[in-house]
């Protein structure tokens, strides 16, 4: 269990101590400062190895990658409307689901880590690759593809927003820097990346538990969607690990990716191109459920499955 | 100095309106705007601020009777019924007529 | 669109008081309210926001006249004796009277 | 409570002034004034609090009327040629008549 | 002396730059980081030591340092009424003195380092015992038991500050994750510690020094009140460590703390339980002379007094 | 070229996130926390060297620099009045020429670094000689010496402004602890210094880009004098260099001084000495021009001037 690692306890102090009504606040621009240094850390990490590595193989593989990041919210949508969710409800949700977090990824990373396990280091890779189409699929499941959807300024919103431009900027930056230029920078992405990650994660639980105060307004059907998603999504993130022949790490990853929703680029997309869609409710599943689901319990959970799998096929 | 009669709009609205207001507020004609950070609660529940998309901004435009009343009218068509809220109007005089 | 004659409360106080303040507003039936960050100088001396609890906030509460006196009154008679307080009322105008 | 009539003089103008503001406030006898950040567009361009001195402040001070336009003028004399600055005058009321 | 120790250089230059009306500021969320980050620091430095060795004996030790807690404001508060303090600005003056200021604590901690001087390391725990017990005692000195007090806010309030919540929080993480799982974090709260120590001890300089403005106000008996209290507590603090078996640093750290006066937890509860006090009198006094006192003068004197007491007794 | 240096990428990531209006923005808090560290590492890695050999050579040395802080402002003002400039605008530029860009004297650090080559530790002394002067200068050729002028306000403004008092505190922090003393603060100042960098660079660049904007309204001239004044100050600075017998990296580094342009201190000062200047204008010159011009061609250019004159002279 990860339980005991300090990233995961740094996350509970911060969900308990909102539960408890604590007047525990971390300050905004702590919290963005921290999101910019992991996103920072995981794009320069992975263009480091695309500089050791880049190959068609990888971009076959980022191709397969990037179908699953639109079949997974497409197989979802009809689920959800049969579950009574509103059309735009739905999208939305699914748009959520298909894309990924990146403070997921980080506290996988951290996890593997810690149990000295290695993976493909060009995953950060994915993480960009599977960041932008769940979100135009929940567009158009949304809207159809209509003609009044200002598809340039969507566009904008979608591939220059925060979390993109910020893994793609470390991604060419570590590509272009190599190895020996990125070294310098180190003490700050590298070094200070497990503390860094606990903060966020100190902050991460604050939210993910304010959150909860909504749940009820939802009900069951949204507690049971935000559990079991991420655990069917998690079995086709292997399965495409296992098919794409990743090591178990990388499988894992892969899976964790899968499992994961995005709370931050995709609330903000959602919001301006679906502003039918209720945005708590995606948030309060992504956010309150999947999130705190993933870090405690999922994570592990993905990590045996690979070793499963590995020990099986 | 003189002062002449003038409408001050104020919108309080979520945060994440505040490029496509800026837009329409060029679009309609606003001589001028002011914008401040600001969080609440209304009819669509408790803004706090303390989250990325979470939080509202308080818009001021000084302008005639006319046009405050037509961006109040552009905003309700465009925005009121998908995201959190509020106009109003009052009455304040300025000192360059030229200006607003 | 038509508009309706209501009340603007505008309470300017130590940032502290916050949390109090929004549990009064809520028992007093405020239909709605939005807090600002402020810093200033009153009878009580400089708040400069530059430590802790040393700012001030800006509160303002939309809705009828009677009910802004309200929440006046019981401003004045809890906390204008012990903390930095200013209270004003001003006319404005809304767009939507069921919602204020 | 009984009410008062006073003016509200509302001031946005460029951060960098805040300091200067605050002195001559104090100089012409305010009995008082609130700030907060602010951003915005008026005649002297885009001032978008992205970059150190390039924010606005909006100050208000309540204050009776004779007063309100001293400060206004002196305003105006001193730094609306080179600093981008509106003010604004509203009518208030307030409960203490002694404090403004 | 530790005048030359480069945090307290620190301080002096944040004093100095706002005693000549310096416009040099720091942002409002660098001096919330830091002040989390040592709130963290020192929670996580005892809980690692509490891993390893929690025991009994600990117990005891803690209920006699709560019991200091109690005792020195009760002592403290008739004094201050005779000098013409009222009923509830006295009150609060001795709820801050009987509290402790974490900022003074770790300026100790890196003198005592800086010296060579070891401590029990489980120290931070005070800290914790500390924070809370001479609030209490403030408040009913003020009030009475009164009916009217709302106890079950207060008791929300000060258990669940910030500060106790940051406190607890890092001892039961290091608690948890014990010496290994905690190693990953030293980079930040451990290695860095000593610079942000000195980021924060700015900050604390500028905001000492502009407190200064309201002492005239407030004349000499609150100059000797805020000098006189940290040298009498510290005697106390420094013969209960002896009491108490505690090495030359233990007993050097325990009359710190008893020295040292609150100006984040307690101002705040205070300022909500009697808001008769006068908020700025208690600021002055703390922030504005025992803080730079204890830094510049107090912390060298009590180290000495300690190892006086180890050589003669 | 120093363009696949990580740093200058960072700063390209800004510039291009920028141009492409992405949303990427870094809090406010956050670029001042950046510049006050990078300000107070460059003045302390200055006194840390003042106290191994402060003298009296050192001392003329620095007036050296002073002079020519006044003279390249004076030379500059006339040859911009006749390119059609107003008075206050033209003495509102040579101010911000004349005076030093810790930013980009940071960037050179980092750069010389990456290239093995070493420079006299003392040279962030010259920042901070440099800072002042070229203000008092603008100052009295925009208003001539008159009695209308508050000097007092004004000395107090440009020696007690932000980055004065970091640089100087800095300074003298290292000068009175010492080597040794100042060891403890490396893992912050030293170690993360380069990706602190990089972080400010990316903000810089986001701001940079930002202000050419206004470039088409001010044209031509201003793009010339923006690129060409850099150059012409550098031939100066490399040559005072070499007179004052510096290394190869010093008379780099003094070069690079002497191009680059303030776009802190010299505007916030400015703009109340001499409110009649379009603040835009200087602005946008010296951080939509010159800083990336420098950052991105400058410094590796005056270098070579540096390693040619070695090699000539
Ligand atoms: N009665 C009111 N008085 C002042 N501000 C209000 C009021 N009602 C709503 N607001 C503000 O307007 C925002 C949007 O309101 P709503 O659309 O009603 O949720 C709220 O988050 C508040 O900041
Ligand atoms: N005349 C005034 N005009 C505007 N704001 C005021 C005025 N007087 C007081 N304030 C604000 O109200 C706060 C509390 O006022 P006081 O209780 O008088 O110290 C001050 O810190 C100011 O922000
Ligand atoms: N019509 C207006 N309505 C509201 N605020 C305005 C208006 N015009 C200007 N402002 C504000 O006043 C500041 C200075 O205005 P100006 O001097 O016209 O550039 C602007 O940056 C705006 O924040
Ligand atoms: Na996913
Ligand atoms: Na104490
Ligand atoms: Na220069």
């Amino acid at each position: 269990m990860g339980l005991s690692d300090p990233v995961v306890l740094f996350f509970l102090l911060g969900f308990t101590a909102s539960l408890l009504k604590s007047e525990l606040k971390l300050p905004a621009s702590l919290y963005e400062t921290l999101s910019i240094l992991l996103l920072l850390a995981i794009g320069l990490k992975g263009g480091v190895e695309l500089a050791k590595q880049a190959s068609w193989s990888l971009l076959g593989q980022s191709v397969a990658v990037l179908a699953m990041g639109v079949v997974l919210p497409l197989l979802a949508f009809p689920l959800l409307r049969v579950f009574g969710f509103a059309r735009a409800d739905a999208a939305s949700l699914v748009a959520h689901y298909g894309s990924v977090s990146v403070g997921t990824f980080a506290v996988a990373v951290a996890y593997l880590a810690a149990q000295g396990i290695v993976f493909e280091e060009y995953l950060p890779l994915f993480v960009v690759v599977l960041e932008v189409p769940a979100i135009l699929v929940g567009i158009v499941l949304a809207k159809g593809i209509r003609r009044d959807t200002d598809w340039k300024a969507l566009g904008h919103e979608l591939f220059l927003g925060k979390s993109i431009v910020l893994l793609i900027g470390g991604l060419l930056i570590g590509w272009i820097a190599g190895p020996t230029g990125v070294k310098p920078l180190e003490p700050l992405f590298f070094t200070l990346f497990k503390p860094l990650l606990a903060l966020f994660l100190l902050e991460m639980g604050l939210i993910a538990a304010s959150q909860l105060g909504s749940l009820k307004r939802y009900g069951v059907p949204l507690v049971v969607f935000a559990t079991l998603m991420p655990l069917v999504s998690s079995v086709a993130g292997a399965g495409l690990g296992v098919a794409l022949g990743l090591s178990v790490g990388g499988v894992a990853m892969l899976a964790t990716l899968a499992a994961s929703a995005s709370y931050i680029a995709v609330p903000a997309a959602m919001r301006m191109a679906v502003p039918e869609a209720n945005p708590s409710l995606s948030l309060t599943a992504s956010l309150g459920i999947t999130f705190p689901f993933n870090i405690v319990i999922g994570i592990p959970l993905y990590l045996q499955l690979a070793q499963w799998l590995a020990a099986t096929l | 100095m003189q002062t002449h009669q003038r409408t001050l709009l104020t919108v309080i609205c979520e945060a994440v309106l505040e490029h496509k207001l800026e837009q329409a507020l060029e679009k309609l004609g606003a001589p001028g705007w002011t914008i401040a950070d600001a969080r609440g609660r209304g009819g669509r529940g408790v803004r706090s601020a303390g989250w990325d998309t979470e939080g509202n901004i308080r818009v001021e435009v000084i302008c005639n009777r006319e046009l405050a009343q037509n961006i109040a009218d552009y905003l309700h068509e465009h925005y009121y019924a998908n995201f959190a809220m509020v106009c109003y109007l009052s009455a304040v005089e300025v000192f360059r007529a030229d200006k607003f």
